[in-house]
């Protein structure tokens, strides 16, 4: 307990934390779009650059509170996923991960290019929004509405188009319709996490969101296990954590983590808890620990 | 079968909690045992990319900061202390940057130097203005640095001081009448430059006949080259960085045409020479420090010379001597305080006026701007950087 | 103008080609994204740029050893990183990719620094000039020796044992091993090759282009990618045609005034082709199979 | 065939199956199958779909790893030789759909089949089985992918005697294929056979398979249910019972 | 609720009146070869309807185009009168058509009660509103997906295994349950592609009685099988496609002594 509060109370480890909370929520989301409906998405990073972007703006020019900005950032990011969805998810696999690779490229550009965002020089000056406590609440809500959404009936339409498009059709699930739905919803996300990241840092450029981050995220997801709320959960912390942890082994850091993403692959092709869903974990560690609970109770 | 499914998760737990109790390890022991370290030693962070894509920046910047911090030292300390370096390597990953400036906040420095890139000292700042500490860079040039707040310093000189200045060599000098202008898009430093610069060429009657815009990391500027080839020009002014720069130049031999470029500190740095080979012959580069070695006196001469010894004779660049400054800067400061408290010596700092240092004179305006004098505009002879002449700054 | 605008994309896309080819072959085969490739076209960069500068040889051998240096490297890369990913989902192996890119990246950066090298001037600095279009020496070379290489591969794709069984493999798989071939030889001989072209690219490149740098192959390898995309990914002159056809587009953007939109031009052409012809300007139609 | 086996000349089939099982993720296609078939003769291994017959076929060949059971090819043990080396062995295979490799010109297609042999008979072959299919002639260098049904099945067989096997495997030759072209097919089969391939068939046309081959092995989920000489199987009646369901 | 909304209960009375489904001079072709060639069928409300022929002959692409997978290059199709053709697979659906695959398409690694909820799906509405806030009407809506799920699981005999995940099944059980997620959907008409592949005699006698069971709920069946006497036994009805073309229909006796149908079986002997 009091090696929680020193976490709390040591602003490196609340930073590195906060971080790691604001990542966690853009995975989550891209944990939807590939985990649970099975279509690639290459350009996650530039939804929370959108995000990014849209809630320091109106922060900085509007002045709205940084709730309702959150949550534009977040729908403007939706709005936008649903308008690269449309036409692009009728392509399948590796097409539409080149496509949203492209797609996420070409926004970068457009941020560079763009006057209101501070073309290359970013924005500056956002003020200090994102807290810690705002950042966990949010991973909460995240991952409780992610866990509603998947073990509901739309869920299940989403899980089935990724089990078998053709099988869901048949059973009357319009697979179009939930394909775009999934993937704006894993957008506003992504959003969300980009409005929390501008309003930490106080300070955003394009470059921040290339496809770099986006393949970042992705890491995430697939070395935690794709279909996995607890694998998203620990696959991030355990990557974001990594550069932070192998410091020690200071400029090889970068060789270790590269060789480590290929090992976790290599040796668990489906994620460190691929298939593994939040009621699994509920349900085991009820088992595990009832025995000793009534034990402890006779005592 | 259960079992072993979950044998992966369960030492990846254990690896998880292991590392992070090493780190608490190392924070307690920053932290608790520090409180009494501190008593002994003053600490300086230094922030920078020691790997990644500015590494070259970092690694000078940091060997500039070493030097000033054995020199002190080795002249009996601060206010009676050792200063004491902390290393903070964020591999030019501005994501990092935020938790490796955190980290040397909680380890306690009295100062920041760094981070000698614009974008990343932009990052770090709001975090040590909130956590009053002093944070000195040591190369940022670009704006919207100092105005994050009173506890933000820099000690580079301006391209806002350095440009106009260039420029008016450029019109009455060397008698420019039309140039090229080439902007590095999605460069900050290269965006705000280019501004700079348009302003001053107006000043001076400097017609631009033609804009280009590269990107960085770009290698083939055929096109440009070939849209720059219609028109007359008496030279090239390029903003960016000296990769691009040396390959533009190359292009431009390539595609026969001969006039020279002239540039900000950017183009600085032996790699211009080394890319560019004889086609950045005659380019010439505004900076804030040069090693002129028949010229140069007093620090400045001991400075190249200590460098020179430490690193098998390679001469110092910008970037070493601006690290340099920014210790002996904070560390004047500290002394005229005679307190390491940040907030106390923050004070003297901004009151900095005519101080000075191995890059030359150095005052801080009313809003803690670097007002450096003088500047230095090299050319490239031979294949090496020499001093083409030193313009004042009054 | 337009015309010595074609030609400075004409060379520019026979870069993007070579390095697709490898992208294109490795997909055609094993329908993996390899962005792992990127990384060998660096590393052929690097050992061109080591063998002219401080072994002093001429520029071919450079370019051979450079070859020597990645072909095995890519086999090595498939056999490690790959192949025992070839039956897990699709999005194993591109992690695993990924992961290789990254470490090859530090690897080199630890070795050779992180700043851009240049390529010492093995080829003097000649202009020819052919009515309104003009061609440097090194712009022939790279033309000719591309030129040469790719039909060097369409001969061992087309004429070679080899090359059948790698068209046979590419097709049918499971058939190929039926026939008696080797289906690991054959995906390793592809990467091979695909990694002897890359080499071969980075060193044209680094002389071209003269900045050598360690993460030099993560956007060109993208834009190759592209290419190979654009053409129809898993076919050799789809990659070609590709790698042509975003050259020429890039330079053009650039000279009628779209220079800040470069990236951009690479990804919105990929796009709206992709929309419109789903599998690329060349690639098979896929049927929706019941 | 006799072979020397422990000092003694015994009998050994050319192949030899014994408790072959074969389970795709939990399912079981094969439950413990067993046949035998001598050198020089055709045998048929027939059944509805989803009997186990490809499942079959493709454990000969090595696309699929068997869970129990031997499979013996002239007296050596092959469970685990990879593909590649079973064509070298002297097995190959028609396999179901034809499957020709329709980028390929139909000469390139005969020429994978001789993918394995290092000899240079090659050219002698080709000109053989132009000789038995002239029409694979005529179309030698078109694209397989512009060859009808029929000429593709042609090919499919030709590609599979490239490697001049000892034992051709061949999985439903007359799927999707005029009546007409069927018979064709067949009586190309008998020929194969008469100058000395051995053929283990897999078909769903009962009659066409009974009247080729000398044996028959009903399989019916999984497991061999009936085998015999075709001439006692031979009467309508048992086949028109499992096929057409008539009591 | 309509999840556990039973169709109108239509039987013998029905059988002057409109066919259920019916196919007009429907063709189809794959690159050039034609798959079907004016085809076409008429099906009662409430009969067993089977569709048999060699392999390749092309009734599973009848299927496919019945349920919308396929779009047929002439022809209509029509259901309770509506034309089908060319419709989405999910609006046919809704309109009460549902199928199963020959090589079975289940979603492997979801489990059996999942499998039969998702067969639901078109009887039920819940967004992802409703999956956020689980109102009650959410709630009462997942307790009815339940139970006709769990209704339609006992009727193929899988109530005891639905928490096993469907890869796991065995397969003949494997074919029970995309049988039970077709009737989830509380179809009119249920398309079955070879329920009884790889079955063994004892499964098979098991699908006969699922297949009466679903009769007698009033869905109309259309069965294409390989299995003669598994067909024959229990058929209303029998068409027998060859080479993409009809060439014989009738009871079941009456097409297994059609001399036509016994040559496209057996073929004819070599000469």
């Amino acid at each position: 307990m009091e090696f929680l509060l020193d976490i709390i109370n040591n602003p490196y480890y609340e930073q590195v934390l906060t971080m790691m909370g604001i990542y966690l929520i853009a995975a989550l989301g891209l944990n939807l779009i590939t985990g649970y409906t099975g279509q690639f998405s290459f350009g996650h990073a530039a939804f929370m650059s959108i995000g990014a972007y849209s809630s320091a703006l109106m922060t900085l020019k509007m002045h709205t509170p940084f709730l309702v900005n959150l949550l534009a950032g977040g729908l403007i990011a939706a709005f936008c996923g649903i308008l690269l969805a449309f036409p692009s998810m009728r392509l399948t696999g590796d097409y539409l991960g080149i496509t949203t690779l492209g797609f996420g490229e070409i926004v970068r550009v457009l941020f560079i290019n763009m006057e209101i965002t501070g073309g290359a020089i970013g924005l500056a000056g956002i003020p200090k929004e994102t807290d810690f406590v705002t950042v966990f609440v949010l991973v909460i809500l995240s991952v409780w509405g992610l866990y509603r959404i998947v073990n509901s009936r739309f869920g299940r339409a989403l899980a089935a188009i990724r089990e078998d498009e053709i099988a869901a059709e048949t059973m009357g699930v319009n697979a179009l319709m939930y394909k775009v739905e999934s993937f704006s919803i894993g957008c506003f996300l992504a959003g969300i996490s980009g409005g929390l990241y501008a309003h930490s840092l106080q300070y955003i450029n394009p470059s921040d969101f290339g496809f770099a981050k986006s393949f970042e995220l992705l890491n995430f997801v697939v070395i935690g296990g794709l279909g996995s709320i607890p694998g998203t959960v620990l696959g991030t912390a355990v990557l974001s954590l990594a550069p932070e942890f192998l410091r020690f082994v200071k400029e090889y850091r970068m060789l270790i983590y590269g060789a480590l993403m290929v090992a976790m692959m290599v040796f668990r092709p489906n994620g460190i808890l691929g298939g593994v869903n939040l009621g699994d974990l509920f349900r085991r560690l009820k088992r595990r620990t009832k025995p000793p609970a009534a034990a402890s109770g006779g005592a | 079968m259960k079992f072993k499914k979950s044998i992966p998760m369960i030492i990846l737990t254990v690896l998880i909690s292991a590392a992070m109790v090493l780190a608490g390890c190392g924070g307690q022991k920053d932290g608790g045992k520090d409180a009494a370290k501190t008593a002994e030693t003053i600490k300086i962070g230094f922030l920078g990319g020691k790997t990644g894509n500015h590494a070259h920046y970092g690694i000078e910047t940091l060997k500039g900061i070493q030097m000033a911090v054995e020199d002190i030292n080795k002249a009996g300390g601060l206010l009676g202390k050792k200063v004491e370096i902390v290393e903070g390597d964020h591999g030019s990953n501005s994501s990092e940057a935020a938790a490796v400036t955190q980290k040397l906040i909680t380890q306690k420095v009295a100062a920041v130097i760094g981070d000698p890139t614009t974008g990343i000292t932009k990052l770090a700042a709001p975090i040590c203005q909130s956590n009053k500490v002093v944070l000195m860079s040591a190369g940022a040039v670009g704006s919207g640095v100092v105005e994050i707040g009173n506890f933000i310093f820099r000690d580079t000189l301006l391209d806002a001081v350095a440009a106009p200045a260039v420029t008016r060599y450029l019109a009455e000098d060397l008698k420019w009448k039309k140039v090229a202008l080439v902007t590095t898009t999605g460069l900050a430093y290269s965006e705000s430059l280019t501004k700079i610069f348009k302003d001053a060429l107006a000043k001076y009657n400097i017609e631009i006949v033609t804009e280009a815009s590269i990107m960085e990391k770009d290698t083939n500027f055929s096109a440009q080259v070939t849209n720059l080839s219609k028109k007359q020009f008496d030279g090239v002014v390029f903003t960016g960085y000296y990769t691009e720069g040396a390959l533009f130049m190359k292009e431009m031999r390539k595609q026969g045409l001969k006039q020279v470029m002239v540039g900000g500190d950017g183009l600085l740095g032996n790699e211009l020479m080394g890319l560019g080979e004889k086609a950045v012959e005659g380019s010439m580069v505004y900076t804030g420090f040069a090693v002129d070695l028949n010229n140069a006196t007093g620090i400045t001469k001991e400075f190249i010379e200590k460098y020179k010894a430490k690193n098998n004779g390679a001469l110092p660049d910008m970037f070493a001597a601006q690290g340099y400054d920014a210790v002996m800067l904070v560390a004047d400061a500290i002394k005229a305080a005679n307190s390491a408290d940040p907030s106390v010596f923050r004070e003297k700092l901004a009151q900095t006026k005519d101080w000075k240092g191995v890059t030359g004179t150095i005052s801080m305006d009313a809003n803690r701007e670097p007002v450096k004098s003088p500047v230095y505009l090299l050319e490239v002879k031979d294949g090496k950087f020499a001093v083409k002449t030193v313009i004042p700054i009054k | 103008m337009y015309l010595q605008q074609l030609v400075n994309g004409l060379t520019l896309g026979s870069t993007y080609a070579l390095i697709a080819l490898g992208y294109t072959m490795v997909y055609g085969i094993i329908q993996l994204i390899n962005f792992a490739h990127g990384e060998v076209y660096m590393i052929g960069a690097f050992v061109g740029l080591i063998m002219v500068a401080v072994y002093k040889v001429n520029f071919f051998l450079a370019m051979l050893a450079a070859m020597a240096v990645c072909v095995p490297l890519a086999v090595l890369i498939e056999r490690v990183a790959y192949r025992p990913l070839r039956r897990s989902t699709r999005l194993a192996p591109l992690i695993s990719a990924i992961g290789v890119s990254i470490f090859l990246q530090t690897l080199v950066t630890l070795m050779e620094g992180p700043n851009p090298k240049g390529f010492p001037q093995v080829i003097e600095d000649t202009v020819y000039v052919f009515g309104p279009v003009q061609f440097s020496k090194v712009q022939v070379i790279i033309l000719v020796l591309a030129a040469l290489l790719m039909l060097l591969l369409q001969y061992t794709v087309k004429y070679t044992r080899m090359g059948k069984a790698m068209r046979a493999t590419s097709e049918d798989y499971e058939t190929a091993s039926l026939m008696g071939i080797n289906v690991n030889r054959v995906i390793s001989f592809t990467f091979a090759l695909g990694a002897a072209l890359a080499a071969a690219g980075g060193v044209l490149v680094g002389m071209y282009f003269n900045s050598i740098y360690p993460l030099m192959g993560v956007t060109v390898g993208l834009k190759s990618f592209c290419a190979a995309v654009l053409g129809g990914i898993g076919s050799i002159p789809g990659a070609v045609l590709g790698g042509m056809f975003l050259g020429v587009a890039e330079v053009f953007g650039v000279a009628v005034g779209f220079d800040t939109y470069r990236d951009a031009i690479a990804f919105g052409l990929l796009i709206l082709v992709l929309l419109f012809k789903p599998t690329g300007l060349l690639g098979m139609p896929i049927q929706r199979k019941v | 065939m006799k072979r020397i086996s422990a000092g003694r000349w015994v009998e050994i089939a050319l192949l030899e199956v014994d408790g072959l099982n074969v389970s795709y993720g939990g399912i079981k296609a094969l439950r413990g199958i067993s046949f035998k078939v001598e050198e020089g003769e055709i045998v048929a291994l027939i059944g509805a779909n989803g009997a186990g017959k490809s499942t079959t076929l493709r454990t000969l060949s090595g696309l699929v790893r068997a869970h129990g059971g031997t499979v013996k090819f002239n007296g050596v043990v092959m469970n685990k030789v990879p593909p590649f080396r079973v064509v070298e062995m002297g097995i190959s295979q028609v396999p179901e759909g034809r499957r020709v490799f329709t980028r390929l010109t139909v000469m390139e297609n005969l020429e994978m089949g001789a993918y394995t042999r290092k000899d240079g008979g090659v050219k002698e072959t080709v000109r053989e089985i132009f000789k038995r299919f002239p029409r694979l002639e005529e179309r030698k260098n078109q694209l397989a992918g512009t060859l009808s049904g029929g000429e593709q099945q042609m090919l499919a067989i030709g590609r599979a005697l490239m490697s001049r096997p000892r034992l051709l495997l061949m999985d439903e030759p007359s799927m999707g294929l005029a009546p007409m072209l069927v018979n064709e097919i067949f009586s190309i089969i008998k020929e194969i056979n008469r100058s000395g391939t051995t053929i283990l068939l897999v078909e769903q046309n009962a009659k066409m398979a009974l009247s080729v081959s000398r044996r028959l092995y009903v399989l019916e989920t999984g497991e061999i249910v009936a085998s015999g000489e075709a001439s006692d199987l031979a009467g309508d009646e048992l086949i028109r019972k499992a096929y057409l369901g008539m009591h | 609720m309509p999840v556990s909304g039973q169709p109108a209960k239509m039987t013998g009375e029905c059988r002057s009146m409109q066919p259920l489904l019916k196919l007009e001079q429907v063709s189809i072709n794959f690159g050039g070869l034609a798959a079907l060639e004016s085809v076409d069928i008429q099906v009662e409300r409430g009969k067993i309807f089977s569709l048999i022929g060699p392999n390749g002959a092309g009734k599973s692409t009848v299927f496919n185009i019945i349920s919308g997978i396929y779009r047929p290059a002439s022809g209509r199709v029509l259901f309770k009168n509506i034309d089908i053709t060319g419709r989405k697979p999910y609006l046919i659906t809704d309109l009460g058509i549902t199928r199963t695959f020959q090589n079975i398409r289940l979603f492997k690694n979801l489990t059996v009660l999942d499998n039969a909820r998702i067969g639901c799906h078109t009887r039920s509405r819940a967004g992802f509103i409703g999956a956020l806030g689980r109102f009650k009407k959410v709630r009462e809506e997942e307790g009815l997906i339940r139970g006709r799920a769990m209704e339609v699981l006992e009727v193929v005999g899988l109530t005891e295994k639905s928490n096993v995940l469907a890869k796991n099944l065995a397969y003949g059980d494997q074919r029970k349950l995309e049988i039970a997620r077709a009737l989830a959907s509380s179809p009119e008409l249920i398309l079955l592609d070879e329920p009884a592949a790889g079955m063994n005699v004892l499964e098979k006698q098991g699908l006969v009685d699922v297949i009466e069971k679903i009769r007698g709920m009033g869905i109309t069946v259309m069965l294409v099988e390989h299995d003669m006497k598994f067909v024959m036994s229990i058929s209303d009805y029998v068409a027998v496609l060859n080479y993409g073309m009809l060439i014989a229909g009738g009871s079941p006796d009456q097409v297994q002594n059609n001399p036509a149908v016994i040559e496209a079986y057996l073929g004819r002997e070599v000469g």
